[in-house]
């Protein structure tokens, strides 16, 4: 076969770069409502297709259509719109504090709050997330006080993760929030293990694992799809494909796969894509699969749709890897846009309510902010003390850490 | 006192353990229901149930990981990484992850895990079913690092590890399973039933972590030691002739500084002994502290025999291995210093 | 939902253990020739179905039936009937070896010689195998001398590799056999990756890759998978399913999916499943994907079902955790019988002349082993020496290492 | 000379490595389209073409394994990790297979990789931001761990790792990209154009590896270093007024003991530094070896100071990092020993 011609290596390349165009043609979007919902206990192979289509219950018109609408009351809804604008606001505030130097570091949801917003309220109290940075709408849905997700990220001395993790790596138990890991993907077999965990006990708790696109090409993801495979795991996995992962588009993640969620195949995990800029279609498939879960049905694999608007943290400038409008051109909308738009159209909710109900949350964010910086900041000196470096190390400190401990003059 | 081998007596520490408490969960390639390629797990899926016995895919990873999930969520998993030369696809669950949750969460979420592995050489297994690792948990904060040398010590310290309520390493030397072995290959097997530490407790008891053993008392040289060494130690004391006071230090992380540094200040000499590559080993670090810590006693430096700075080879398993003859070698070099 | 039932852990077991009657009957094994042969630039989505079935060739009475029939002329698969003998008698010849204690361990290929020896036959020269210890008949098919094979089992003088490697870890650069990891799955990534390295060069060699089963869980499965599936690898992508990972069967790894090759579903991946017992089924499998690589159309899954019709190692006893008859209820039969059946059924071979070839090969084995030993074996004292323990762990030896040599006395 | 950051000066090597040898390949996490999340690798795709430079899915493991694929090929794949502390993933990899492909396969397959990774912290990074896990290399046979303290050196270096036939890791203290921080945070950061090693030849030239460099010389104590802490030492000799010499490794394995010794014997005392984890970090081995070597001349132990036993984390960053005060205060001590 000397006349084969020579290989070359096929790199893909996003649809556009600085300069160019945006252009999401690709993206092939049904209307709201035409995706069937299928009964928890399908089988996996009988819905192969709800893992290349994508679910929507918004319409343009911004009203709830097919078999996925209903899952939430207006009341319910007003409530999720409520807590992705606090999401926004507290995101904006602490984005401004970060260049202000109170901090050294943010990062945002801006375009994504939906999806963390939305599944907090599928879940039940006991429930654990095991969520990456950006799911901080999981807290402020399940009502953690933002005063101390502030005092985290100022690292001050109320700070309940005593300064020593990043800004938005917070951890609580309570709420359901697994402490945050700065290594990708690792909390993704945690949670397979933590629900199995539940399953030995005869415990009803179930897991939540989240992951971003560009994540899942690491090996913890791989190991969660196997492990929550084999033992049927009580576990709802969660990727959400914001199509960048820093300055890398998705496709460099998903290869010639058409979608993450098809990843679940092989695998025999019932597997759905939804859009998830919208906030009645995420809540819509997070409680059905988290209802698979609770009846030991077993784990259930969720792409979830969306656009970083922003820029990967505030140490990125996307403008350098992606046209600057490619955001405005993301052709699911935004996410509080869309609920508000609905709930107007329900007769539920007004302009004038919504900008009422951005002053109340803006001063009500405002008025944690101050409490939290007469607390400290990271720039004022009032971060926890070096004690704390040396604590929780292990659960008693061994004598080698008390000798350092000294060392420092504690 | 029961007789047990090593392999016995973790297994009867496991069965104890899941007897007490029914948290605790038992998982691992091949560990349910054939009872581990080294039996070490036998019989407990038959007794405790698959769901608290079982059989995990290939996937380190996997293990520790959803090990941690499982420790997080109020469990105590006590997962075996089939060899410790298999346990890299681990490391980052390990290091990043164990080591760390409880510090990261600010106590709120913890990880009592155990993640045992057998370990070291001499049993012709090549240079991935002999690996020492130990120093690459040594250096990881928030590990603990324990490894036996005796039946009696590895029934109390797997059960210590169990109950102790952060990440330990449990190392297995696997040369010591069947019997105590000191490097002499060429003679005959000695079964642990010749040996007094193959007596052990049938009970639930506890050999603290962080305590070390001075398993053969002497004055004129400390050989600071852990594993398979320990016998290797004594057999090149008794053969050279050398009043040697062999420690074992059975937990190598938190380290019993007070037992060996009372050791070296008393005798002046001390070697270090391990079977792991030398360079950045453990052996270094107790080399570091011993220097330091008895400057003014020592007579000779602290000298260091271990394994070579090569994989560990197949055909030449027994020139890499530091046998007695190697360590007598150098005990008598360090007396002459 | 106080009134959730308790979860519970689902723990997949094999249909029979010891004691029990064996029973394959969940296998579903279509009639030979039954399953169609795409075209090779045919799209991964349009042949899903392929990874749910068995393609097979040689039918109960040994006829080849089919699309995937005649890949080889009769004269080829003689030769491969030749080399599946060779590689069985080695293994009988090696076992017994090792057990008389001239060297600590061996692996065998029983039952599952098809596999390896076909695969060879569909490569050229240049191509690279990434073997597991179980695909020996790449190196017999290929021509490397079966004295070497010898030698480095016995760890002796002659050995290649210097005595540095346990039994069976061949390596040979030459006839295309990667150098033997003990740690499963390594070796899956890197043939990504060299084969990318063939495609960034323009070259025109392919690389195959090997896993078992149970290897498929690991890390490097996935990252394989990943990278193949984004950069179109020219690579062949082997997962030999045994049934069994030492004492654990296949459907721990396997979990909720029905097969292995449908994992290369979530990556786009062309994925198929072969009757691994059925050498000409094997061959013309592999010269399809092989030439799929060849024509950059990239990467292909191949599951090739078959049975460890032997113990894991020397170190093994399988009736501890599997029926002592389950080999013999193996529903794909042997797969030197069935080549035997096939020619014996075409005239181009007799009983007598099978037991001609039986004993030439033998004879030729026992005289390769005589020269081989005469060389040594580990137990004889005639083993590379300790100076050969510090070569090759760098190009050159630094001091430390010369030190150290020296302190051996070299 | 140019002037260069080191960031410019790592730059450099890659562009004049690839285009010196079409066999060289560059990939990792970002280096592609956008030229690394630092910068190291910008302008290369653009320059080479997307089969030689670029953006690889998040899998560190997926980027040394497909590296050492395509060095066994024949190729040179420099792969960039994007920080250190992310390199565990590929630790198997590394440790497994690059590190004894020559070895296992007799001399016939090789790895000559090199697998770049920022490390160390000062950056209010966090624990998963500033680690510094040379230690953990360093106890691997068969790699070679570099880690460069100045442009200059970073450019020679990354060329003469590109140009070894093994696997080196290449370490970058991205404290000290954009210039020489010396500890003191609290000061107006300094950048490279004020130091004379920011001055970089922009030709093709490599710094040997395994070679130290003497940066301060001095008679009273030798402060045996690398990477950031080459400046920490630097400046805490010029505030104690000691006269330091300070040696600055460049190549941990190889070690260039000669250098080390020499300076230990002839100043007596010895402190050795850096920002890993004091237990079992690479200030172990040294401590170990330098008190063997230079037990009769040593007038104190050898001193370690180093990062505490703690993650490194964030809003206690300056009293984690070892940094010219905590060093001065072990200055003096040592003396007065
Ligand atoms: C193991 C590991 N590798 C690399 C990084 C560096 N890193 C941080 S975020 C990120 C991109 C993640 O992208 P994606 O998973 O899509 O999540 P997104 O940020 O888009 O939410 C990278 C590469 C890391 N934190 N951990
Ligand atoms: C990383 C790693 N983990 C565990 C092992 C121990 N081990 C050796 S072979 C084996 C079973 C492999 O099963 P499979 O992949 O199905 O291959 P087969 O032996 O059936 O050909 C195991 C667990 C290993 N060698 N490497
Ligand atoms: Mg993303
Ligand atoms: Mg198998």
């Amino acid at each position: 076969m000397t006349d084969t011609p020579p290989l070359s290596l096929k790199v893909p390349q996003p649809e556009c770069r600085p300069g160019d165009t945006p252009d999401f043609s690709g993206i092939e979007i049904p209307a709201a409502g035409t995706v069937r919902r299928p009964a928890v206990d399908e089988q996996a192979e009988a819905m192969r297709d709800l893992a290349f289509t994508i679910i929507r219950v918004m319409d343009d018109e911004g009203a709830a259509q097919g078999d996925w609408a209903g899952s939430l009351t207006d009341d319910e809804i007003a409530q999720g719109l409520r807590d992705m604008m606090t999401l926004r606001i507290y995101d904006n505030r602490m984005m401004t504090a970060q260049r202000q130097g109170k901090t050294s570091f943010y990062m945002q949801h801006l375009g994504e709050e939906a999806i963390s917003c939305a599944f907090q309220r599928a879940l039940q109290k006991g429930d654990m997330n095991f969520p990456t940075y950006r799911q901080a709408g999981l807290l402020i849905a399940s009502g953690y006080p933002m005063e101390t997700m502030m005092c985290q990220v100022f690292s001050n001395e109320a700070d309940p993760l005593h300064g020593r993790q990043l800004p938005v790596m917070y951890s609580s138990k309570e709420h359901g929030y697994f402490t945050i890991s700065g290594n990708l993907a690792t909390q993704y077999i945690q949670a397979v293990g933590w629900s199995m965990a539940s399953a030995i006990k005869g415990d009803t708790k179930i897991a939540a694992s989240w992951i971003g696109d560009g994540s899942t090409s690491e090996n913890d993801f791989h190991a969660a799809l196997v492990f929550a495979s084999t033992y049927t795991a009580p576990v709802v996995l969660n990727v959400v494909n914001n199509q960048w992962a820093i300055s890398t588009f998705q496709g460099i993640a998903r290869g010639g796969a058409h979608t993450f969620a098809s990843r679940g195949h092989g695998f025999g995990i019932p597997s759905l894509r939804v859009d998830g800029n919208d906030y009645l279609a995420v809540h819509a498939v997070a409680k059905w699969a988290v209802e698979r879960a609770r009846r030991n049905l077993g784990p259930t694999l969720i792409e979830h749709v969306t656009y970083r608007a922003g820029g990967h943290s505030t140490s990125d400038d996307p403008s350098a890897y992606r046209p600057k409008s490619e955001s405005e051109a993301w052709p699911l909308g935004d996410p509080i846009d869309r609920v508000k738009k609905y709930l107007i159209g329900k007769g539920v909710w007004t302009e004038e309510r919504h900008k009422q109900a951005e002053a109340e949350i803006t001063d009500r964010v405002i008025e944690c902010q101050k409490r939290a910086e007469a607390i400290g900041t990271l720039n004022s000196g009032h971060v926890p003390s070096p004690r704390d470096m040396f604590e929780d190390v292990y659960a008693e400190m061994p004598p080698h850490l008390v000798r350092q401990r000294h060392e420092v003059g504690y | 006192m029961t007789q047990m081998t090593m392999i016995a007596a973790i297994q009867n520490a496991h069965d104890l353990a899941m007897a007490r408490d029914e948290n605790v969960v038992v998982f691992g390639e091949d560990v349910g229901y054939f009872g581990g390629v080294f039996r070490c797990t036998a019989g407990l899926q038959q007794k405790y149930g698959s769901s608290r016995c079982f059989d995990a895919p290939i996937s380190e990873l996997g293990i520790v990981g959803a090990g941690i999930g499982m420790a997080a969520y109020g469990l105590k998993p006590v997962v075996e990484v089939q060899f410790a030369d298999y346990m890299y696809p681990a490391y980052d669950q390990i290091v990043s992850e164990a080591a760390r949750l409880r510090y990261r969460s600010g106590g709120e979420f913890t990880c009592p895990i155990v993640v045992r592995m057998p370990t070291g050489g001499g049993i012709w297994g090549g240079q991935t079913h002999s690996q020492s690792p130990e120093a690459l948990f040594t250096h990881v904060a928030g590990l603990k690092t324990v490894i036996p040398s005796n039946p009696q010590d590895a029934k109390g310290l797997l059960l210590a590890a169990i109950a102790d309520p952060d990440p330990v390493i449990f190392l297995e030397p696997k040369r010591l399973y069947n019997g105590p072995f000191d490097g002499h290959h060429d003679r005959p097997v000695r079964p642990w039933k010749t040996h007094p530490l193959g007596e052990v407790d049938p009970g639930y008891y506890e050999v603290p972590l962080g305590k070390a053993a001075v398993v053969r008392a002497g004055q004129e040289l400390s050989i600071v030691t852990y594993g398979t060494m320990v016998h290797v130690a004594i057999a090149a004391a008794e053969e050279t002739g050398i009043d040697a006071e062999v420690i074992d230090l059975r937990t190598l992380i938190p380290l019993d500084t007070e037992t060996v540094m009372a050791s070296v200040q008393k005798t002046g000499r001390c070697l270090v002994l391990h079977e792991a590559t030398l360079t950045s080993g453990f052996g270094a670090e107790l080399a570091a502290q011993i220097q330091a810590e008895c400057f003014y006693h020592l007579e000779a430096p602290v000298l260091r025999v271990a394994g070579w700075d090569t994989p560990y080879p197949h055909a030449q398993e027994w020139a890499y291995f530091p046998g007695p003859d190697r360590v007598g070698r150098n005990m008598l070099k360090l007396m002459e210093a």
